[in-house]
């Protein structure tokens, strides 16, 4: 009986929100608010769960076992707490020091992560020996590219027309993000048919439909 | 007392990023031990974050209702919503209970997945009404897009083989070029703007510059 | 108002009609068409039918509700294949809040548990919070940032986590994800330990890791639907991405037609009008 | 002592964090200020609102939906409100009707003060409506984009800016757009957004574009120093990809080496 209602919630969720292809309107705006209220119930209740295993768990640890690194975790427990003093105006500074080590720990991370794998690791990927046409287009093609991205006024006029042709090589890559953007919402829409298309859940497409002309000739009749 | 506690918090910036930098590069026991500790405490704070986007969500909603603002029924059902996943997953103890899940299954997936797909139906009607080829670079886009969603699509290559194998030429074609470039150009504007806010040159990330 | 003008003005609705059209009719009535394997695909298929005994495959992800539809059909076919492989470890790891709803999903719809046995031949260690910071602390000292799995049992007790304690034992990763996770397994396993890195991706993702898979930094990529469904025809067990590609076709042909319908008007337009 | 295979990663991030610096440095103490090019992105915004003078229409602009403190796309915002300073005043300036349309609550009292100062610089104060110029449509991505496009139609603008953290919303407005005939200039680093805005607008800033072109518009040195700085550390990678390609071609592969070691 449950799965029943299941279906029929999801359903008719589905439905409501399918309804601002119509117009914008109470169903779809309902909907809505009904995510926003879950997923950030969902992020608080996870907030409180991971508090509780990565960090208290380790403190009553450390106390019992009088080990050092176990005690050190009501640094990080302190600062979280902190953290919410962003909300008063007045002593926001306070929050910012929270902010500081994640910041710091978050951004030495990255530039030790992306300049190994982005910036030696995408160097090493383009030097290779250019023994055939592709070869020779890959490397020109990625200097181009490179030199499009660079704004000084005289490296630019020296450069001449390569940043040209690295623009026009970025559409392709555009063009790639352009398909594969498609192909994915495209997914994302079959995953949910998979689901609306299937007894009990599409005998509410008439419902739906019919709520919708009804709708429409209203507002027609009122313009 | 405000200022004392700037220069703390732009010291332990400065800090913290020199040890995780330096430990990346010199072997040593202390600034190893050290940077685990940072890292796991950092992951700590971040669970605490979780919660900061409610707090100012459920401020902000409880304000609409009190002042009975336009819309505000739906902010009624924003915190309804949100107190009814909060007590479901406490007091069940974990996300995966039948109870959460049943709650989880039947609201947050349609409503996000159908949500997510929208843009689909957009594009469609965006094709017909606005993609043009006005300059020479929409053309080429427009034209390498099409021969990559043919490569895409089982469709394309049933059509004539000829088709998947244009979209690939472009596709390695995009790959070794402008990915390439896009993915430096990143790791250097990283290194740019964390050096940035490292040094303390650029605030708006720690909030504001105030 | 005549038919053409109720149609110029509706023109949004119709053309969402056309696309919910072209979609439903190959999903109630699937064209069968064939599902050629791309070779980022395979190698992932290769890279696993080649794991020995003893190794350990560490699968992250970041499945939420949003890539869904994309990326759990994957992480279903990958992981039926980890299990038919005999004695190979396997290492759940979660990078988002919902992550573990659809990593349990995913055990039971596979029935893992009857056919493995947990804590010796796999462990979930659901969600850590901390996006880079998480899976530099995995790579280097589990124990060290972790005391518990998914379930609350002490990492002590299980048997397979006595020799799994960083990168340095993972064999493989392959990590289901559309956002950054994937970047954090290549800054923090694959640049420190040379940890063997794959991606389950959406569609749009794949351009980024394109060009990591040509310069050799991850050994395949698992592409959307198209690589789920691929996935599925590898290991013999056809199911729901193989009839979404159908699908896919038909409304890739009406993007097309749509967009050089509407180019030729707006040449024609110009035409008459310049 | 080191660790081994990082003497590369140490020595082109101290290179390239040398010249970040020195540059940032240089410019902020206004020694050396660098020459930015201008961005064909600017000429296309002189043209969109040359356009809107002459057809006697409203001029709407968008700084993106994302907030000012959002870690991803706060540089994007920031850039946005750059070019939101230039295009006011050029509006204003050519005496056109100025419209701006606010989804983060954090970016709208910053834009008002930058639009209020863009009047009063050109002279004209009083032609600055309090919530009329600056208008705030709704912090949620699908109620905005519905509001902005009712404004755009009910002012058939004539050009349209959308710059700074834009999502899957951006495909509407700039659809709608494109039905109120209105020449369009957008700009994002957001990759998936991208694409669209190529092909549905009249020009397009790719990435780091935007902020080139803030750096360009801004008074302030910094940006400028910054952007040089990044030049350089891109002329460098450039290089050692020619130079490690034409070695390996004769066989001596001292650069892949080099950069493994």
């Amino acid at each position: 009986m449950a799965d029943i209602l299941m279906v029929l919630i999801s359903t008719t969720l589905i439905l409501m929100i399918y309804t601002i292809l119509y117009r914008e309107n109470p169903a779809f705006r309902f909907g809505e608010h009904l995510l926003v209220g879950a997923t950030v119930g969902h992020a608080i209740v996870y907030g409180v769960f991971q508090v509780r295993d990565l960090a208290w768990r380790k403190l009553q640890t450390g106390i019992l076992t009088g080990d050092l690194v176990g005690i050190a975790y009501i640094i990080p427990i302190i600062l979280g707490v902190l953290i919410y003093f962003q909300f008063s105006s007045k002593y926001r500074y306070i929050s910012r020091v929270s902010i500081a080590l994640m910041l710091a720990v978050g951004l030495s991370l990255s530039i030790r992560g992306l300049m190994s794998v982005n910036v030696i690791g995408q160097i090493k990927g383009a030097v290779n020996p250019i023994t055939n046409i592709e070869g020779l287009v890959y490397m020109i093609g990625v200097i181009c590219v490179l030199l499009y991205f660079v704004y000084e006024k005289r490296a630019s006029d020296i450069v001449g027309p390569l940043p040209k042709i690295g623009r026009y090589l970025l559409m392709l890559t555009m063009g790639a993000y352009f398909a594969n953007s498609i192909m994915g919402r495209l997914s994302i829409v079959i995953g949910t048919l998979n689901e609306l298309l299937v007894a009990p859940a599409w005998y509410l497409i008439p419902v739906a439909l019919l709520i919708v002309v009804a709708d429409a000739m209203i507002r027609r009749k009122s313009v | 007392m405000s200022s004392v506690w700037r220069n703390v918090t732009s010291a332990i910036l400065f800090l913290v990023s020199l040890i995780i930098l330096v430990e990346y590069v010199w072997v040593d026991a202390t600034l190893q031990r050290l940077t685990t500790d940072f890292n796991n405490w950092a992951v700590v704070i971040g669970a605490f974050t979780l919660g900061l986007g409610g707090y100012s969500i459920i401020v902000r909603h409880w304000r609409m209702i009190v002042k009975r603002r336009t819309l505000w029924p739906y902010s009624v059902v924003l915190l309804v919503t949100l107190f009814t996943f909060i007590a479901t997953g406490l007091i069940t103890g974990s996300v995966t209970s039948p109870q959460y899940n049943w709650i989880y299954s039947a609201i947050v997936m349609p409503i996000s997945s159908t949500l997510y797909g929208m843009n689909a139906f957009f594009i469609a009607s965006a094709s017909y009404r606005a993609f043009r080829a006005r300059s020479w670079e929409a053309a080429v886009l427009l034209v390498a897009a099409i021969f990559l969603m043919l490569k895409n699509a089982p469709i394309g290559g049933v059509i004539s083989p000829i088709l998947p194998s244009i979209g690939t030429i472009i596709w390695d074609i995009a790959g070794a070029t402008g990915m390439r470039a896009i993915l430096i150009g990143i790791g250097i504007g990283t290194l740019a703007l964390g050096l940035r806010v490292i040094i303390g040159q650029e605030k708006t990330p720690l909030g504001g510059a105030d | 108002m005549s038919w053409k003008e109720l149609l110029s003005r509706n023109y949004k609705q119709v053309i969402y009609l056309c696309l919910f059209v072209s979609l439903a009719i190959p999903l109630m009535r699937p064209i069968g068409l064939p599902v050629p394997v791309d070779k980022t695909t395979q190698d992932v298929y290769d890279r696993i039918q080649a794991l020995q005994p003893g190794d350990v495959a560490v699968l992250g992800s970041n499945i939420g509700a949003a890539i869904y539809a994309e990326v759990y059909p994957q992480y279903i076919a990958i992981l039926e294949h980890l299990l038919r492989k005999p004695d190979v470890k396997i290492l759940l790891v979660d990078h988002g809040t919902e992550g573990p709803i659809f990593t349990q999903k995913a055990l039971k719809e596979v029935n893992a548990f009857t056919r493995k046995t947990y804590g010796e031949d796999f462990v979930h260690l659901g969600f850590i919070a901390g996006g880079e910071a998480a899976v530099a602390g995995l790579s280097r000292d589990i124990k060290a940032l972790l005391d518990v799995d998914y379930e609350g049992n002490n990492l002590e007790d299980l048997p397979m986590m006595d020799d799994v304690n960083g990168a340095n034992d993972f064999t493989i990763v392959i990590d289901f994800t559309a956002s950054a996770d994937s970047q954090f397994w290549l800054n923090q396993a694959y640049a420190p330990y040379g940890t063997e890195v794959a991606f389950g991706l959406t569609a749009v993702k794949v351009p980024d890791a394109y060009a990591y898979y040509t310069a050799g930094q991850i050994f395949g990529i698992i592409e959307s639907l198209k690589g789920a469904a691929q996935y599925e025809v590898l290991i013999g067990r056809p199911g729901i991405a193989v009839k979404g590609m159908d699908a896919q076709s038909l409304a890739h042909l009406l993007y097309i037609g749509l967009i050089f319908l509407g180019n030729v008007l707006f040449f024609t337009q110009r035409g008459r009008r310049g | 002592m080191f660790k081994v295979g990082t003497l590369s990663w140490l020595t082109l991030t101290v290179v390239f964090s040398f010249f970040l610096l020195i540059f940032l440095y240089l410019s902020s103490k206004k020694i050396y200020i660098p020459q930015i090019r201008e961005h064909p992105g600017v000429g296309a915004i002189i043209e969109a609102l040359g356009r809107a003078t002459e057809m006697g229409r409203p001029v709407s602009f968008s700084p993106g939906t994302s907030d000012l403190y959002s870690t991803k796309y706060a540089g994007d915002t920031a850039a946005a409100l750059t070019i939101l300073g230039y295009t006011a005043r050029e509006a204003v300036k050519k005496g056109s009707k100025f419209i701006v349309g606010i989804a983060p609550p954090t970016v709208l009292p910053v834009a008002e003060e930058i639009v209020r100062t863009a009047y009063l610089m050109e002279g004209k104060p009083e032609e600055y409506i309090e919530e009329e110029t600056v208008q705030f449509f709704s912090p949620n991505q699908w109620g905005f984009a519905t509001s902005y496009i009712g404004m755009m139609h009910r002012e058939q603008v004539a050009a349209n800016f959308l710059f700074g953290g834009h999502a899957a919303e951006a495909m509407v407005i700039a659809e709608s757009g494109a039905t109120v005939g209105a020449m369009q200039v957008a700009g994002s680093t957001n990759v998936y957004q991208l694409p669209f805005f190529l092909v549905a607008c009249d020009y397009t800033l790719i990435g780091e574009d935007e902020f080139a072109a803030a750096a360009y518009l801004s008074p302030d040195p910094v940006q400028k120093g910054t952007i040089f700085g990044q030049d350089i550390a891109k002329l460098i990678c450039a290089l050692l990809i020619v130079l490690g390609a034409l070695l390996s071609t004769a066989g001596i592969d001292v650069i892949s080496k080099l950069l493994s070691k």
